[in-house]
């Protein structure tokens, strides 16, 4: 009897990159759920233009390169980016901004560099912080959150999501529902001179625990981050470091001048925060390789973002951090190669 | 503009340039280069099979022209493309394809000494570059194959024509797969 | 109380050892034909002592070696040599010159094997010499010849001896088996190994997945009342009992980077081939037969048979009830490590502790892989029980960047396959790294030729150079004595 | 001390001399590809922006001005900054063959690397004294490096990258650069409030 001679080992887990793609969009379900409802259903409608355009992009990059699509649209990577991206959004924006924004990440910020695997920087962040140097007045304009007024329905808020989906003029109709988020309130506040106390006092940026709107998103992703952490998707050492670099400036900052320096609760539950520490930063391509790098990395996103964030011209510093410490991968690389079994450290 | 302050203006560069000058002459004739250990690393790369083909009379001289810059990297078809490649990053120069000015890349060879045709004249002993023929005068030759570069240096002195490439014995090398018992 | 595993990281494994194991060990009756293989698992092979026709009893010698990588074979059969041929072999590059002995039925025993009066009398050099000249070889899969490893032990002083009854690998179960039923035998080798290897201790490592083997041991232990003689009982996790991974998990030191566990002050032995020497210490019996599990979902009865080293795999799974359904890869080893065998005619070795024999059930979900690119997750890092980043070496071998394989360690892999067991990418990591290291070596074999050929290039320079001054100075000698007279012309005394 | 720590700040990463005013670009790309040669040229760089710094302004305060030759200025910076490059030539050919080979022709053209003429300029417009010329031109210097180290490593792993075939080389050397520019993009604005 003759028999095949494939090389051991002739087994594997079976895990594969699809479902490993496929858990990190359902594990960020919860915080999808929470955007609709406090902000509208602006996200569907962003996050429909961006897988669809997500798809269309890469299968005409592969086309491009005469490579067979069917295999790298099934893996669900691209689907990761857009979801990534479309969350990252003003649920405003009018939809073809999300479509450029989406077409540049995957061609721009992916296919360039060779597709899966290959890119050196987050290809979200690439197109999200493209949108936001090039058109900052539409990234920087959201709705108002449902926890802010509960005189607003849910369903004009839903028809102002619409009409910004279509690009129609909101500021003639919707003038008021619109607004700057949290963060950037705050910015421009203590710009005035104002004290945060004095602006916290005001009851429109921070509710109970973070801020109007983004704590109950950032506590859904924090929960979806957990389970993704739990079933070793993603490993703690990034979402740790990163919520490390972000929260211990910050609380020691706070503790030195209260009346400027916001503390580590409102840090944690605004902007992007947890959507960076288990989402965005924890996008193993771009990301450090190994657990020490790793936690280089991540520190070195909850620093930058706690810079950017204090002293720095945008209100959230999370895509540029993650973009710097991209760029930081290969020389952190290079120097957090770990001990090998029976060399000398 | 007054003349006093073309003057001056020129005296001022002409003092700069002339300081310059003499701390730069200075520098240049205190601090020695060191070529030598540019050429071994470009050495350390060459196939070592001294047949010549760059027309430098060795492998050694060959390195010591690229280090010098007066020869490119791509003069070496015993080295073939890995050779180039690797000098090329040892240099950090683009890659390019060997020169076929010089030859193009061949089979590993050795020399084989047919020994019946083989009159002993010891002509070939001299020529080859790595000692690799054994043999005295009116003696029968041989080539011992595992030093033998393949160089073809050994071909032109024989009077007889004895002397031919032939491939390289298939030699296995033993990797032995470790085990997880 | 487990002692908690030391290495860098490995993986508990689905370990399907219950298949073969729930039955004692099957004898199995002498085949009808042996077939030998020189090579018996090393890379280095033995020397016909035997010629085509010779009759051979069991126990006879047929190849003989001073090769401290190759071990010596002896007739498992009385019968008739009927061919010394080039065969399929279970051998790197799948081919071994062997011997072919057809069996005469009868169970005649060479004289030369008579029970050796009192191994303890021996000196431990003559204990390796004889362990030599019985053939024993490593049974735990690496078929090493024993006396070697037990040399280089003594040479570099190893104070410990250690028994691997850890049998990490899915599937393979025969020293487990072997250790249930016959574990005084192993206690008794490992006395005489220890004292061969100039050891003052002896530990035998078992999983603790093995509750029976360990409430044997344990007993043969205790009848022996020997305070350097202990058991440890270790993790279930592979790959547990690869060497270096095991030294580290029982004794805490690492073995260094390109040593020998010897370095680490240890020596290690199979429990199988500490068996094979009592055996040879009782009844002077040379290594005739070993332990190998059957197994597999592509046979009937999945057990452990006791047979001949050179049985015809073939018979082997005959005596586990023949083939069940579509096999379709024959396996010398487990799944993570075994070597595919081409073909069910070649003969059993030294070193085969298991036939796998599976079908689309065991390796469906590799043979439907699809690779994909790399996303650089590090679930390899993870497992890595070598503490190397797979996905770098991965990029470096893909780039056959050897400056960074070096620096990255692909030569401290174990070739486990872990890392291609995790891989969300179904990358064939552990096969790209076995290419890569042969293409190392390779270049390793290149640049020692030419480092070669340039010092014996100097050489004939210089000799070249001094032939010429010589040459000159030769002429320089004879122009002045021609012209010595017409210099002094009054100087024609002599 | 803070102000002198800021504008080592400013100048190493807000405005960061390659990535946010475009200054140096031809070692950028040119001395990028291995690593070995790019922490050579970072420190050469380093080196002859310090000393060119505290040197053309010496040379500024206290002979130009004194002398009513502001309008010298170009001519004379450009040659004491060819002067410093020479001498840096000269100490790398005689310390280390290889990274002379490595650098080649870019070495010399540090000299035409307007970083260098920009930061000496720069320090006399921006008026300041001996000890700020040499922290900015420092400050450059360590962030003119760092930028080349960073894109010298993200290039390497891009030499094993399935780049497009119509990428290959500089042009996807020059989409990274400019995605590193966004990137820096971030620190805009950092210290303004």
């Amino acid at each position: 009897m003759r028999f095949d001679t494939s090389p051991a080992p002739h087994v594997i887990a079976g895990y594969t990159v699809p479902r490993v793609m496929f858990q990190v969009l359902l594990a960020l379900a919860p915080a999808g759920i929470a955007h609709v409802a406090l902000f509208g259903p602006g996200l569907l409608l962003q996050l429909s233009v961006a897988c669809v355009t997500a798809l269309l992009a890469e299968a005409a990059a592969l086309r491009w390169r005469g490579r067979d699509a069917a295999p790298a649209l099934r893996d669900g990577s691209v689907l990761v980016t857009a979801f990534l991206l479309a969350f990252s959004i003003p649920p405003l924006l009018p939809w073809w901004l999300g479509a450029l924004g989406t077409a540049l990440a995957v061609l721009l910020g992916k296919h360039v560099f060779g597709g899966l695997g290959q890119n050196p920087f987050n290809p979200a962040m690439v197109g999200y912080a493209i949108l936001l140097v090039a058109f900052p007045a539409e990234m920087t304009r959201w709705p108002v959150p449902m926890d802010v007024d509960g005189t607003r329905t849910w369903s004009e808020l839903a028809r102002m999501s619409f009409a910004g989906f279509c690009g129609a003029d909101l500021a003639a109709r919707w003038d008021g529902y619109t607004g700057a988020t949290a963060l950037d309130s705050i910015r421009n506040g203590l710009g005035l001179r104002y004290t945060l106390p004095e602006l916290l006092a005001r009851g429109d940026i921070a509710g109970t625990f973070g801020a109007r709107g983004f704590a109950w998103i950032n506590l859904a992703a924090l929960a979806g981050g957990l389970y993704l952490v739990s079933r070793r998707i993603v490993r703690w050492h990034i979402p740790v470091a990163v919520l490390g670099g972000l929260l211990v400036p910050s609380f020691i900052a706070h503790g030195l001048d209260p009346g400027i320096a916001l503390g580590p609760t409102l840090q944690a539950f605004s902007g992007a925060t947890m959507l960076t520490a288990f989402f965005i930063a924890t996008d193993p391509v771009s990301a450090a390789t190994s657990d020490r790098g790793r936690l280089w990395y991540g520190a070195g996103i909850g620093l930058i973002a706690w810079i950017i964030r204090t002293w720095g011209g945008y209100p959230d510093g999370c895509a540029f951090a993650v973009l710097l410490m991209n760029l930081a991968v290969p020389f952190i690389d290079r120097y957090t190669v770990p001990r090998i079994y029976g060399r000398q450290p | 503009m007054s003349t006093d302050a073309v003057v001056m203006a020129v005296l001022v560069a002409a003092a700069l340039a002339v300081t310059l000058g003499v701390a730069l002459g200075w520098a240049a004739s205190r601090i020695e280069p060191d070529a030598d250990s540019l050429v071994e690393r470009i050495d350390a790369l060459l196939p070592q099979t001294q047949c010549g083909q760059c027309r430098y009379p060795g492998c050694r001289p060959y390195a010591a022209a690229i280090a010098a810059g007066a020869a490119e990297i791509d003069r070496c078809p015993p080295g073939g493309a890995a050779t180039v490649r690797a000098l090329a990053a040892l240099l950090d120069r683009p890659p390019r394809p060997l020169d076929p000015a010089f030859g193009g890349p061949k089979p590993a060879r050795v020399a084989w000494i047919d020994e019946e045709r083989c009159i002993g004249c010891a002509r070939c002993l001299p020529a080859c570059p790595v000692d690799a023929i054994v043999g005295a005068p009116r003696q029968m030759h041989t080539v011992i194959a595992a030093q033998c570069t393949g160089c073809e240096l050994c071909l032109p002195p024989c009077p007889v024509d004895c002397i031919e490439l032939r491939p390289v014995p298939a030699v296995s090398l033993r990797y032995r797969q470790p085990r997880a018992a | 109380m487990a002692a908690r595993s030391r290495f860098p990281a490995g993986l508990a494994l689905d370990t399907h050892k219950q298949q073969a194991c729930g039955t004692p060990i099957v004898e199995l009756a002498l085949p009808a034909q042996v077939v030998l293989a020189l090579d018996q698992g090393t890379g280095y092979g033995a020397e016909p002592v035997v010629a085509v026709g010779a009759a051979v009893a069991m126990g006879t010698l047929v190849a003989r070696t001073d090769h401290p990588f190759a071990s010596a074979l002896h007739a498992p059969l009385a019968g008739t040599v009927v061919a010394i041929e080039t065969r399929a072999a279970a051998v790197a590059g799948g081919r071994s010159v062997c011997i072919v002995i057809a069996g005469d039925g009868s169970d005649r025993v060479d004289d030369g094997v008579t029970p050796v009066p009192d191994a303890d009398a021996l000196s431990p050099d003559e204990l390796a010499q004889r362990l030599r000249a019985a053939g024993i070889a490593g049974l735990g899969g690496a078929g090493f010849p024993t006396a070697t490893k037990l040399a280089s032990a003594r040479d570099r002083r190893a104070q410990t001896l250690l028994l691997n009854g850890a049998e990490c690998e899915p599937w393979i179960c025969c020293d487990d088996a072997l250790m249930r039923s016959a574990a005084d035998d192993v206690v008794l080798g490992a006395l005489i190994l220890r004292r061969a290897a100039g050891a003052v201790r002896c530990v035998i490592a078992i999983e603790d997945d093995k509750p029976a083997a360990i409430a044997a041991v344990t007993g043969a232990i205790g009848r022996r009342r020997d305070d350097a003689l202990t058991l440890e009982v270790i993790p279930a996790v592979y790959p547990q009992g690869a060497e270096r991974q095991l030294v580290t998990t029982v004794t805490g030191v690492e073995v260094p980077s390109g040593g020998l566990p010897a370095d680490a002050g240890v020596i290690c032995q199979n429990v199988a081939t500490a068996a094979a020497v009592a055996r040879w210490a009782t009844s002077g019996e040379p290594l005739l037969s070993r332990v190998v599990t059957v197994t597999g979902s592509g046979v009937e009865r999945p057990c452990n048979v006791r047979a001949p080293i050179g049985t015809p795999l073939a018979a082997l799974i005959a005596a586990s009830g023949g083939y069940r359904g579509t096999p379709l890869r024959l396996i010398a080893g487990g799944s993570m490590t075994g070597r595919a065998l081409p073909s069910d005619e070649v003969g059993l070795t030294k070193a085969m502790n298991c036939v796998f024999v599976a079908t689309r059930d065991d390796i469906g979900a590799r043979l439907g892989a699809v690779e994909l690119p790399c996303i650089r997750c590090g679930d390899c890092a993870s497992v890595c029980p070598a503490g190397l980043l797979p996905q770098q070496l991965h990029r470096a071998a893909l780039a056959d960047a050897h400056d960074a394989l070096r620096d990255l360690g692909v030569r401290d892999c174990i070739d486990c396959g872990l890392c291609d067991y995790v891989c969300p990418s179904q990358i064939p990591l552990a096969d790209r790294f076995r290419d890569a290291k042969r293409r190392l070596d390779e270049a390793a074999a290149t640049a020692q030729k030419a480092a070669d050929a340039r010092q014996r290039h100097e050489l004939h320079m210089r000799r070249l150079q001094e032939a010429a001054t010589a040459e000159h100075r030769a002429f320089e000698d004879v122009r002045r004595r021609v012209r010595q007279p017409g210099d002094d012309p009054t100087d024609g005394a002599d | 001390m803070t102000e002198l720590l800021l504008l080592a700040l400013g100048a190493s990463l807000v405005n960061n001399f390659v990535l946010s005013n475009f200054l140096g670009l031809c070692p950028f790309i040119g001395v990028s590809r291995r690593f070995e040669a790019a922490a050579g040229m970072a420190l050469a760089t380093l080196f002859v922006l310090t000393i060119a710094s505290g040197l053309s302004f010496s040379l500024w305060q206290w002979v130009l001005v004194p002398l009513g030759l502001e309008y010298l200025r170009t001519l004379v910076f450009i040659l004491l900054i060819a002067g410093i490059v020479q001498f840096t030539e000269i100490m790398v050919r005689a310390t280390s063959p290889l990274l002379h080979q490595l650098l080649g022709i870019f070495l010399p053209l540090i000299t035409t690397n307007c970083a260098v003429l920009g930061v000496a300029l720069l320090n006399v417009d921006r008026q300041h004294g001996l000890l700020e010329s040499l922290v900015f031109g420092a400050g450059a210097g360590a962030g003119f490096g760092l930028a080349l180290l960073l894109f010298t490593t993200l290039r390497e792993r891009l030499d094993t990258a399935d780049v497009p075939q119509a990428f290959r080389g500089v042009p996807v050397a020059l989409v990274t650069a400019g995605l590193m520019a966004l990137a820096f993009m971030g620190f805009a604005g950092l210290g303004a409030r």
